[in-house]
């Protein structure tokens, strides 16, 4: 029965596209949490079925999943199709060619559900690699509940988050506190504020340099810690007590005691789901006093690629194209992978009603967010690594705000100077 | 049917050390060669050389009649009998004793009567089913045994297979293992056996011929009684025999009214037999040696004798060891416990004769029997 | 002496064998406590953990004990079923796939291999054996990174076969030691009078020595069974696809992907993934402990 | 044997002398040509002569602190674990009933403190509100904060493999119980007490067996990865104050796919080790005491 059905499928979209493929055998690959993992899975069925092709899935965590690729992608045996992350793109294809060139695959895929600007942004030296799935960046979220019983309104400006801090601690006790920032938050962080102050991003295009200059960092840097300080969130090592660096596993995190934190958009259900006091709702981006700029940290999410080594490139692209522009995939997908950036994607799943009003909130405000472009470098392996080890040693008293940021500044150049 | 020649042959080891000197030796057909020495003396590395459990460096070996150096143990007509029996531990009985003749495949009929067969000649029927650790010494003796009879082989090998047992089941076996050659002899069967002990005593009492061997070379090659009554050399003479022969260093006389021995301080007239015996005419520094049971308390009286003091008497029984200091020569005297005044022997100072024509003369430097006529 | 000084010294007697009776009483009875205390110590995190697996998530962290107030199976329910297509049995199944080639290879190698090295000589022995020494030593991190080039110009990335075929020639050099140790403490004889009946050397190991050595090459298997299943960097690095995960793995994903605090389910994974090994250790810890006394110690 | 070509033995050995060939041989001898290059994987290898280990050796902070927290890791677990294992091993010698029963029971962490699943259970046991942190609280003391002070977040490593001292104590256990208890008695008939018999009896007799687990402990503790990598998610963390080399090396790797700086970390890493084998062996000549080979 079902045979038949997928032989009548394959029948109907060989004869519909004019393009003969066989049922091909493709592997796909992504990274993700389990929500993201269940929908892909069954779009890929769906696809696939569609096409009279099988996938086989491969899907790990965000950690490791980098190195999971580059391993791949160096031996040869990367899926065909893959989940790339945008700040990715050059280490796999510097020169547009370490990946498939998607643009010679315009008569499956259909390119113009994605504006130039887009597209541009997934090429390598004008060679389309990666086809954006969504456009993503960090979004403030607090938990309305808490703020609620602490008495006091969720926070718009970072005055109003210092303000709040005295009354979490006197109405939810000493270890509840109004916002969360650890680990690569931090950097985040740091780079936002840093970018409000002076309205530039971490990397100057212009020279491949770092924007700012090291009073500049160092500020932004002492403006973390005076949020430690005043107990608005937890200390580094505080944080690192509870043996996992995942916020959504806490369970300060679902009772409400910690009542906010800074993240991606494409996440919000991940955090909002677990909460078991209160609700999570999304918020503008919190400046500081003299903002330059919002410094709104926004990018295009991942992309899909697909292998240069694939033996049956059309195979994949008609899978790809039915992921991001055909119905049936689009409503599979969901929004697990936050908002489509495919115009055919976002206008079915509007039309299904599917899009988590949370989630198109919390999008909104990174679309509204004003801010420098940012640089892909920022979230080079290395570029991060300096960051966020050389805040870890200032955050655990080693070395002094100017130090880190001179430590950062030089670190970051050493490797802009290698890319 | 068959004998066994070793022909020259040597072994070196790796790291350059020779341990068999150019040996030769010839064993005939149904004859049971007993192969001993000191430890260390390669009887087993010459044995294990024979099996094929060891190269051979230089030289031949053939059994029968066939060169069998570059043969497999397994196809050398040997069977062998180990110091520790080497029973497979994880087979039974009955397993152990058709291993060889499973790996040859046999037909079933033949494996099973062959077990029967020898089975009974050793009184092992009862043991078939049982494990080797289920086994007491001597049973598992027998069973190593009957392991080397059933394969019928050209020549038996046995290495100090008796070692392991006490001192009673020793003897006991001593007598079995002998008849039992007797008995293989009888029905025809091969029956060439080389056999290594380090007691001279088995050798004495099993072998037909006795190869002593001293590091690495053959000192004698003879029957028990031309061992013991014409010792070849002062290795063989001091090591065949218990309590061991008395081995002193003298001077020898010729004069116009005989020959005399020269002991320290004293000096014997030597019979013209003696003299006679003597393949070597030159008077001068001699080994001698004299059998502690051919040297006697003097007779009351009695001429040409030397003079000892008892240092320390042990009484064994029927016979009696007497410590002696001849000359400051350390002597062991046995004489019938019998009539023997043990209060004259504390006083010190005795008189003892020599029974001359079991006195042996040795070249000192060369250790070679001087005194065994041509 | 008076017999008043006599029953004195009768008592002092009594009294000094009382004493060292009491002593010997309570120094026992603290090498018990002690034994028992550091034992407790040891296990308590096993005992927590499979009793934890059946708790429900809010009491997890609200409770030392290990008795579970409301046992529930949701944990090894979801456990179970994983995120993942495939279900635990897969995962089960990969590392018995990996599990299976690895051990009876290492198994066939490392006998024949000890056998070599502890019963002939051949040219350059010692220097052969040296090297088994010395790769004992070798720390692998210094080989990996050329091995993995390897494996990848030979195709065989994202298949199990650089996780078995190492070992499988004998590349283990514990267990070559190991047998090796235990073959020279076995004496010849046995395999000399077996050459006299007649067998060539092949069927000397097969008939002797494996009989023989039986009871260090099930702990040489029981070992690797162990250690292949507790294996993550190997198939961390060699392995990619979800459908060839092996426990060790999976359980990792299992941790990375999960969302909102699942935390019976990973204990209940945990319980799981441990589950061969304790099975296995049970069933078998007198060779297991056989083993590593005769390999350790004649060494 | 007689009989046998003397390559016999060399066919039986084939299947090592293949693996150590192709596995081990080569591997190593191109690691160490690979810790002289630049090698990002996606191109080839480039000769960059000694920079790799100039920049190890002058530059390099994280190798520093990564260096030192192994000598650390290794220098406290090592001895801890032996010692304790020594300890255990003489109290289970006393022919206490139950010795087979103390005997799995330590063993166990053995068999499974290598696993993901234990690493994963120390991350539990050891969170701030878990049950170490609990059971302190019982006895009235503060909670520890394990994972997030870097003065502790080490010590946890080290306890995960002390916890596998089981093996080691095996070993130990065997040595002991192979010590001809006559020596014992003529101790006792001496005049020895129970510290003095284990000082001067007992202990040099096992020293082959302490100096085999020595060597071998520091060997394995210098490759410890699994542990830190499941327990910090693989950053070594706090401050990479559990940043074992192992890590560094997987991290430079399979990371950065900088295989030639990864290779050179772990060839200065390697001459350590068999830096310190070396000076065990040759100090072993002082303390360790070989009874007679009875059987080469």
């Amino acid at each position: 029965m079902k045979k038949t059905a997928t032989l009548l499928a394959t029948l109907a979209v060989a004869l519909s596209t004019g393009v003969s493929t066989q049922a091909a055998e493709l592997r796909m690959s992504w990274w993700g949490g389990d929500s993201r993992h269940i929908a892909t899975q069954e779009a890929l069925k769906i696809c696939g079925d569609k096409y009279g092709h099988t996938i086989s899935p491969e899907f790990t965590g965000f950690n490791g999943h980098l190195e999971k690729l580059t391993t791949q992608l160096a031996g040869g045996t990367e899926a065909d199709i893959m989940q790339v992350n945008w700040p990715w793109l050059p280490l796999f294809s510097k020169n547009g060619d370490g990946l498939a060139d998607l643009g010679a695959l315009s008569d499956i895929i259909d390119l113009s559900n994605w504006t130039e600007e887009q597209l541009a942004s997934g090429s390598m030296k004008g060679v389309l690699n990666g086809l954006p799935v969504s456009t993503t960046g960090r979004v403030f979220m607090f938990n309305e509940g808490s703020y609620e019983a602490a008495g006091v309104a969720v926070p718009t400006t970072w005055g109003e988050l210092l303000a709040a801090t005295p009354a979490f601690k006197e109405k939810l006790g000493d270890e509840a506190y109004p916002f969360d920032a650890t680990t690569l938050d931090v950097v985040l962080l740091v780079s936002m504020v840093t970018t409000q102050a002076t309205g530039k991003d971490l990397v100057d295009p212009a020279t491949n340099t770092v924007a700012w200059t090291a009073e500049e960092l160092a500020k932004g840097i002492a403006f973390y810690q005076n949020l430690v300080d005043t107990g608005t969130i937890r200390s580094w090592e505080g944080a690192a007590a509870s043996g996992t660096d995942n916020l959504w596993e806490m369970p300060e995190w679902a009772d409400g005691h910690l009542a906010g934190s800074y993240q991606w958009d494409s996440t919000y259900s991940k955090y909002a789901d677990p909460i078991t006091v209160g609700h999570l709702v999304p918020v503008g981006i919190l400046t500081i006093d003299g903002a330059v700029t919002e410094g709104v940290y926004r990018k295009p999410s991942m992309t899909f690629a697909i292998s240069k080594r694939s033996k049956d490139p059309q195979a994949a692209a008609q899978v790809l194209n039915c992921l991001l522009n055909e119905p049936e995939g689009i409503a599979a997908m969901s929004d697990q992978r936050g908002l489509p950036s495919s115009k055919a994607a976002l206008a079915e799943l509007e039309k299904l009603g599917k899009i988590d009003p949370t989630l198109k909130a919390a999008n909104d405000i990174v679309m509204a967010g004003s801010g420098p472009t940012v640089s892909p470098y920022n979230e080079d392996p290395q570029v991060r690594d300096t960051f966020q080890s050389t805040l870890e040693e200032f955050a655990y008293g080693q070395l002094s705000a100017m130090e880190a940021a001179e430590i950062i500044i030089d670190g970051i150049n050493g490797r802009l100077a290698e890319l | 049917m068959a004998g066994l020649q070793i022909r020259n042959v040597e072994k070196v080891y790796g790291n350059k050390f020779k341990a068999v000197h150019g040996i030769s030796l010839d064993v005939k057909d149904g004859e049971f060669m007993v192969l001993v020495g000191p430890s260390g003396c390669a009887k087993s590395t010459l044995l294990r050389m024979i099996a094929g459990l060891e190269t051979i460096t230089a030289g031949e070996i053939s059994i029968g009649e066939r060169v069998v150096n570059n043969l497999v143990p397994g196809k050398r007509g040997i069977a062998m009998v180990f110091q520790n029996y080497a029973l497979y531990p994880h087979m039974k009985v009955f397993k152990n004793l058709s291993f060889g003749m499973r790996l040859q495949r046999r037909p079933r009929a033949e494996i099973e009567s062959g077990i029967g067969h020898v089975s009974r000649l050793l009184e092992i029927e009862e043991l078939l089913d049982r494990l080797p650790k289920q086994l007491s010494g001597g049973q598992a003796q027998r069973v190593a045994v009957g392991r080397a009879i059933i394969k019928k082989p050209e020549v038996f090998l046995f290495d100090e297979p008796l070692s392991n047992l006490d001192a009673k089941l020793r003897a006991a076996m001593r007598v079995r293992l002998t008849s039992l050659h007797k008995q293989l002899k009888q029905e025809g069967l091969s029956s060439t056996v080389v056999y290594v002990t380090h007691d001279q005593v088995e050798a004495m009492t099993m072998g037909d011929r006795i190869c002593v061997m001293k590091d690495g070379r053959i000192m004698q090659v003879a029957d028990p009684v031309t061992l013991y009554d014409r010792p070849e050399n002062t290795f063989v003479a001091g090591f065949i025999g218990t309590p061991e022969m008395n081995l002193f260093s003298a001077r020898l006389h010729k004069g116009a009214s005989g020959a005399s021995l020269e002991i320290g301080k004293q000096r014997m007239a030597l019979d013209p037999s003696v003299m006679a015996r003597l393949t070597l005419g030159d008077a001068g520094e001699v080994t001698a040696g004299i059998r502690p049971q051919h040297i006697a308390p003097a007779a009351a009286g009695a001429s040409n004798t030397l003079e000892g003091r008892v240092s320390h008497v042990e009484f064994m029984g029927h016979e009696i060891y007497l410590h002696v200091v001849i000359a400051d020569n350390a002597f062991i005297v046995v004489t019938q416990s019998a009539g023997f005044d043990r209060a004259k022997a504390s006083e010190g100072a005795m008189h003892f004769t020599v029974a001359q024509d079991a006195l042996h003369l040795f070249d000192p430097v060369s250790g070679k029997n001087i005194s065994l006529g041509s | 002496m008076t017999t008043t000084a006599l029953s004195a010294i009768a008592l002092e007697t009594e009294r000094t064998n009382r004493m060292t009776r009491r002593l010997q009483r309570i120094s026992a009875a603290v090498r018990y406590l002690i034994l028992a205390g550091v034992g407790l110590v040891m296990l308590y995190p096993l005992i927590w953990l499979i009793g934890a697996s059946f708790k429900t998530n809010a009491e997890i962290f609200a409770d030392p004990g290990f008795i579970p107030k409301e046992p529930t199976l949701n944990g090894y329910i979801n456990g179970w079923k994983t995120s993942t297509p495939y279900t635990f049995a897969t995962f089960f199944w990969n590392t018995f796939l990996i599990i299976l080639p690895k051990t009876v290879g290492t198994a066939i190698s490392a006998t024949a291999v000890a056998y070599g090295f502890a019963r002939f000589e051949f040219p350059f022995k010692k220097l052969f054996f040296a090297t088994v020494i010395a790769i004992l030593l070798l720390p692998n991190v210094v080989t990996r990174i050329p091995q993995y080039l390897l494996f990848r110009d030979l195709g065989w990335l994202d298949s199990f076969l650089p996780l078995w075929v190492p070992s499988a020639l004998a590349g283990d050099a514990f267990f070559v030691f190991m047998l090796i140790q235990f073959l020279r403490a076995i004496p010849r004889d046995m395999e000399e009078a077996a050459r006299v009946d007649g067998a060539n050397t092949l069927q000397v190991l097969i008939f002797i020595v494996v009989p023989l050595l039986a009871p260090a090459i099930v702990s040489v298997c029981l070992f690797q069974i162990m250690w292949t299943m507790n294996d993550f960097l190997g198939p961390l690095i060699y392995i990619s696809s979800v459908d060839k995960y092996p426990i060790s793995l999976a359980l990792k994903l299992s941790i990375d992907t999960t969302e909102a605090f699942d935390w019976n389910r990973i204990l209940a994974m945990s319980v799981l993934a441990l589950a061969p090994s304790l099975i296995i250790f049970f069933l078998a810890q007198k060779q297991f402990i056989e083993g590593i006394s005769s390999g350790g110690v004649k060494g | 044997m007689g009989g046998d070509s003397k390559f016999l033995g060399l066919l039986y050995i084939s299947p090592y002398v293949i693996g150590l060939l192709v596995f081990t041989a080569i591997p190593f001898v191109y690691s160490f040509y690979l810790s002289f290059t630049d090698y990002p994987l996606m191109t080839a290898p480039v000769w960059v002569g000694l920079d790799n280990y100039l920049e190890l050796f002058t530059s390099d902070r994280t190798f520093r602190k990564s260096l030192s927290v192994t000598l650390v890791y290794v220098f406290t677990t090592v001895p801890l674990k032996l010692v304790f294992a020594l300890f255990i091993a003489v109290i289970l010698n006393y022919r206490l009933k139950m010795i087979n029963f103390f005997r799995t029971a330590y063993y166990v962490p053995s068999i499974l403190g290598g696993s993901v699943a234990v690493a994963v259970l120390w991350r539990y046991i050891f969170a701030k509100a878990g049950v170490v942190n609990m059971a302190l609280g019982f006895f009235g003391m503060d909670p520890i904060n394990w994972f997030g002070d870097p003065n502790y977040a080490l010590f946890i490593i080290t306890l995960l493999r002390v916890w596998q001292f089981g093996s080691a104590m095996i070993i130990f256990l065997a040595a002991l119980q192979s010590v001809d208890k006559s020596l014992y008695e003529s101790a006792a008939i001496d005049g020895a007490n129970k510290w003095q018999t284990f000082r001067s009896i007992t202990l040099p007799l096992i020293t082959p067996v302490i100096f085999f687990n020595l060597i071998m402990q520091t060997v394995q503790a210098f490759q410890e990865f699994n542990g830190p990598y499941i327990i910090t998610n693989g950053t070594g963390s706090p401050l990479k104050s559990t940043y074992l080399l192992p890590l560094y090396i997987y991290d430079e790797a399979f990371k950065k796919f900088d295989m030639g700086y990864a290779s050179a970390i772990a060839w200065v890493m390697f001459f350590i080790i068999m830096v310190l084998t070396l000076v065990a062996f040759w100090s072993s000549r002082r303390w360790v005491y070989y009874a007679g080979d009875k059987r080469s």
